[in-house]
């Protein structure tokens, strides 16, 4: 798994998967695409250097990624009061498509990553 | 050995069994034109919503709330699993 | 102004559950979680207090997004859902303060999941759209899945994982009947799906009615698809069994009521059902018959109780349907209690085996609020469970067959009520030596018990406060015909019956202890069900039905 | 007769088939997420509507699938991700607490 041409190809991949992930959350309500999808390739490029690398390096990253975690669905919950707070019903969209879109990408990018790293915990110290 | 193959054949046809009685009787077939009341409605009012993606348009407004059930079981799944691989060994 | 009460009662447990995340983060101290997690299940008596004043003039309506009614997904707040959320909030609420003392050691992230559980039930019970139901339920039900691995390490883990499969494969039928809904219909939003049923071709309706009874029947543990539910409601921690027996298998049975509400016009499908719940009723009965750990035969009689109710929504008569709902209510009050009697006895003796308890005295408490359950759920006149019962059985007056049925459940019910009263807390342990001197539960635990107890008493004894307003519009909101049925309270024919279907119990009982050999022979054979053949013997019933209403319609 | 639906119907029975003939538990965990599979494919086979696109509404476009059971199976591709995620994590825990993973032999 550490052979140097793994690794000099994920460093080549790796900003182009990003760069499209990005593209497909934020044009995710213009073109095909969306939160979920968008998220999902965000956290395989991260995933592609996480399994190159090894993940024990990673480890250290899990605070922040719960950190996400939770501001995703505060935020998530607060738009929804906010259709409260403008008088009308809960959830009501005040324009706030992009928005959501770029919250639930998150939640499934961060989501994602700490799957891979919790269950990659019991591997076998081979590497 | 052999019992095993025994069983697995009855196990295949009761399934199959099952298939014929619900393909037959359903009898579905693609439909040729939109029939469906909701995704007319929102088609006249997606200019409420900004959005062109009509599917990203349903998921984020018209059926937010679904949305937001399923944000809520990702967050479950995801603190369950740093719960459950969390713990000592 | 919009009133938004629907969405306030969902909320704050979600919102309380977020805080407590949060602060699970930073702070590692106990303290703050369980204020977050005590406020987030108090609240919620508030918001259904006002609803119910709201409700007095009609049923609810909330339009999410502010769409209009078929096409948003609407909240609908009627008796129905009223009495499901009220007592939800009630027996949450109460195994919350019971599990303060009870998971001391357990890390503070049980309450999360506690919360989400609660927001998830809540979310059940208000939906008005079928794909919302799905959603929320696997919410509710995802959640009592990291719940029951709570419960003692190995087991819990099996039974867990033997719940998320069959948990997973009745979301997948539920699924594919609202697909074919949807094929049909093009309408999500059940009020309208029941309007537009109607016009679907009878072949289809078959299929989508035994999906859904399939799904329904795995969720709600209707007797062949009962399989999981045993292992997995005896090995959850006991505030968490209390609440997967009281509510979690309710709203497999309210979203039957649901469907069953939507009116497919097939032929002779009330017979069917109420000879599930019958063959229910009794299965759950025999299955505890050769059980010795007291919370597998609380689980039992848990499946027995829901073929009762099931029973009665098949009668599909104003008495019938008042009688089933009130008995979920009935239910969800007295095995809750019993679930807190078994845990606080587990808690002390440390053994599940009731052979070994022998508490005799020590315990006092607990023994009160377990006779007043025991009673109860047996259905003795001044407790709730009798006039709950006596509706069902009732209802079913005109099928003799079933009526029988219904009373050796209940005779059965008796005998292993009477079998956990005379080993848990007469008889001295098999052991003599180990008698060790039990105290009483600590009173943040003693403190739920007591208030179940006198729930029951006050169900069971003024009735009518609670069918005039809340459980007769419910069930006449489900068949047109409102017939105000006068409960006939204390007549003796019903006490002649109840104490002859006592008598027979303790005979049975007797019996139970005489030949307790060949009923651990009995046992082995129960046991050597794993999961493969269950799900095949849920294939094999649905395949039944199906062909069953094939031949009928 | 061979359209999505009955594919997809075809496809759910495949992986009952697999629950209910395999012992080892992750066989089990794989032919559940071919279910899921089966009932998005059902789903999404039941908006099609004949030579039509993506709903994408360009000025261009008139004839669009559904797009309602595409949002739908969006949740339920995530949940189905859940639920598989939740089902490997209690399989890595039954491993380690029971040494096998064969569902017969866990006593």
């Amino acid at each position: 798994m550490t052979s140097r041409i793994i690794k000099t190809i994920t460093r080549v991949l790796f900003p182009f998967i990003l760069m499209f992930g990005i593209y497909i959350i934020i044009y995710g309500h213009l073109s095909p695409g969306g939160g979920f999808q968008g998220g999902v390739i965000l956290a395989m490029a991260i995933m592609l250097v996480v399994v190159v690398y090894g993940h024990n390096r990673f480890q250290k990253f899990v605070p922040y990624l719960l950190f996400i975690e939770i501001v995703g669905v505060i935020l998530f919950i607060l738009i929804g009061i906010s259709g409260i707070a403008s008088g009308r019903q809960f959830l009501v969209n005040l324009g706030t498509i992009p928005l959501l879109n770029i919250i639930i990408g998150l939640k499934v990018f961060s989501g994602l990553i700490l799957m891979y790293l919790f269950l990659s915990r019991w591997e076998l110290k081979n590497d | 050995m052999k019992g095993e193959i025994v069983k697995k054949f009855v196990v295949a046809s009761v399934l199959s069994l099952l298939g014929i009685i619900i393909i037959t009787s359903t009898m579905l077939t693609y439909s040729t034109n939109l029939t469906s009341e909701i995704s007319e409605y929102c088609l006249e009012n997606l200019s409420l919503t900004g959005a062109i993606n009509v599917v990203c348009a349903i998921l984020l407004d018209f059926r937010a709330y679904d949305t937001l059930g399923e944000v809520l079981i990702i967050f479950v799944t995801i603190s369950g699993v740093v719960l459950l691989a969390g713990r000592k060994k | 102004m919009i009133d938004h009460l629907p969405i306030f009662l969902l909320i704050t447990p979600l919102i309380s559950a977020i805080f407590l995340a949060f602060f699970s983060l930073f702070s590692k101290t106990e303290k703050i979680q369980k204020i977050t997690a005590f406020i987030g299940l108090f609240l919620p008596f508030f918001y259904l207090v006002l609803l119910f004043q709201d409700l007095s003039n009609g049923v609810m309506e909330y339009n999410i997004g502010g769409w209009i009614k078929p096409f948003a997904i609407t909240l609908v707040v009627d008796e129905l859902a009223f009495t499901l959320a009220f007592i939800t909030s009630i027996i949450t609420f109460l195994s919350f303060i019971y599990s303060l003392k009870y998971m001391k050691n357990k890390d503070g992230k049980f309450y999360f999941f506690f919360l989400i559980m609660v927001s998830g039930l809540y979310g059940i019970f208000l939906t008005g759209d079928i794909f919302n139901l799905y959603v929320f339920f696997e919410l509710t039900v995802v959640s009592s899945y990291i719940l029951i691995t709570y419960g003692d390490k190995k087991v819990s883990l099996k039974a867990s994982f033997k719940y998320l499969i069959v948990g997973s494969l009745a979301s997948f039928f539920f699924l594919l009947a609202i697909g074919l809904l949807y094929i049909k219909i093009g309408l999500l939003n059940i009020e309208y799906l029941s309007i537009h049923i109607h016009n679907i071709d009878t072949q289809t309706q078959i299929v989508i009615f035994s999906l859904f009874l399939g799904a329904v029947g795995i969720k709600a543990a209707i007797i062949p698809f009962h399989g999981w539910l045993v292992s997995a409601h005896s090995t959850a921690p006991s505030p968490i069994s209390a609440i997967l027996s009281g509510i979690t298998v309710k709203t497999g049975v309210y979203i039957f009521i649901r469907i069953f509400a939507l009116g497919f016009t097939l032929q002779n499908l009330n017979e069917m059902i109420m000879v599930l719940g019958a063959i229910t009723a009794l299965g759950g009965v025999i299955g505890a018959l050769v059980e010795w750990d007291i919370k597998r035969l609380l689980a039992y009689h848990t499946i027995s109780q829901v073929g009762f109710i099931i029973v009665g929504i098949g009668a599909f008569s104003t008495i019938g349907i008042a009688g089933g709902i009130y008995h979920i209510v009935n239910h969800a009050v007295f095995k809750g209690l019993l679930f807190l009697c078994a845990g606080a006895i587990i808690y002390r003796t440390g053994t599940k085996d009731i052979r070994e308890h022998g508490i005799g005295k020590a315990m006092p408490i607990t023994l009160i609020t377990y006779i007043i359950a025991a009673l109860s759920i047996s259905g003795i006149t001044p407790f709730n469970g009798a006039v709950s019962k006596s509706m069902i059985e009732s209802s079913v007056y005109n099928y003799p067959l079933i009526w029988l049925i219904l009373v050796f459940a209940s005779i059965g019910t008796v005998a292993h009520f009477s079998k956990i009263l005379y080993y848990s807390f007469i008889k001295s342990p098999k052991n003599f030596k180990k008698k060790k001197k039990y105290q009483e539960v600590p009173l943040s635990m003693q403190l739920p018990m007591l208030i179940l107890a006198f729930f029951c008493i006050l169900l069971g004894v003024l009735p009518n406060l609670w069918l005039d307003n809340l459980i007769l519009p419910a069930s006449s909101s489900i068949i047109s015909g409102y017939s105000a049925i006068q409960i006939k309270f204390l007549d003796p024919l019903h006490i002649l019956k109840e104490w002859i279907i006592v008598a027979l119990g303790l005979i049975l009982l007797k019996v139970i202890i005489v030949r307790s050999k060949d009923i651990d022979k009995l046992r082995k054979l129960i046991s050597k069900f794993n999961l493969n053949t269950c799900i095949f013997i849920m294939v094999i019933t649905l395949i039944s039905i199906l062909i069953f209403l094939k031949i009928a319609n | 007769m061979i359209n999505g639906l009955n594919i997809s119907i075809i496809l759910f029975l495949v992986g009952l088939y697999g629950i209910i003939t395999n012992k080892n538990v992750i066989r089990i965990v794989m032919s559940l997420s071919i279910i899921g599979n089966g009932v998005v494919l059902f789903f999404i086979s039941l908006g099609f509507v004949e030579d039509s696109v993506a709903p994408i509404i360009i000025p261009g476009v008139d004839n669009i699938v559904d797009p309602l059971p595409q949002a739908l199976m969006l949740t339920m591709i995530v949940i189905n991700l859940c639920l598989t995620a939740l089902a490997l994590t209690i399989v890595t825990w039954l491993y380690h607490e029971f040494g096998t993973l064969d569902i017969g032999e866990m006593k």
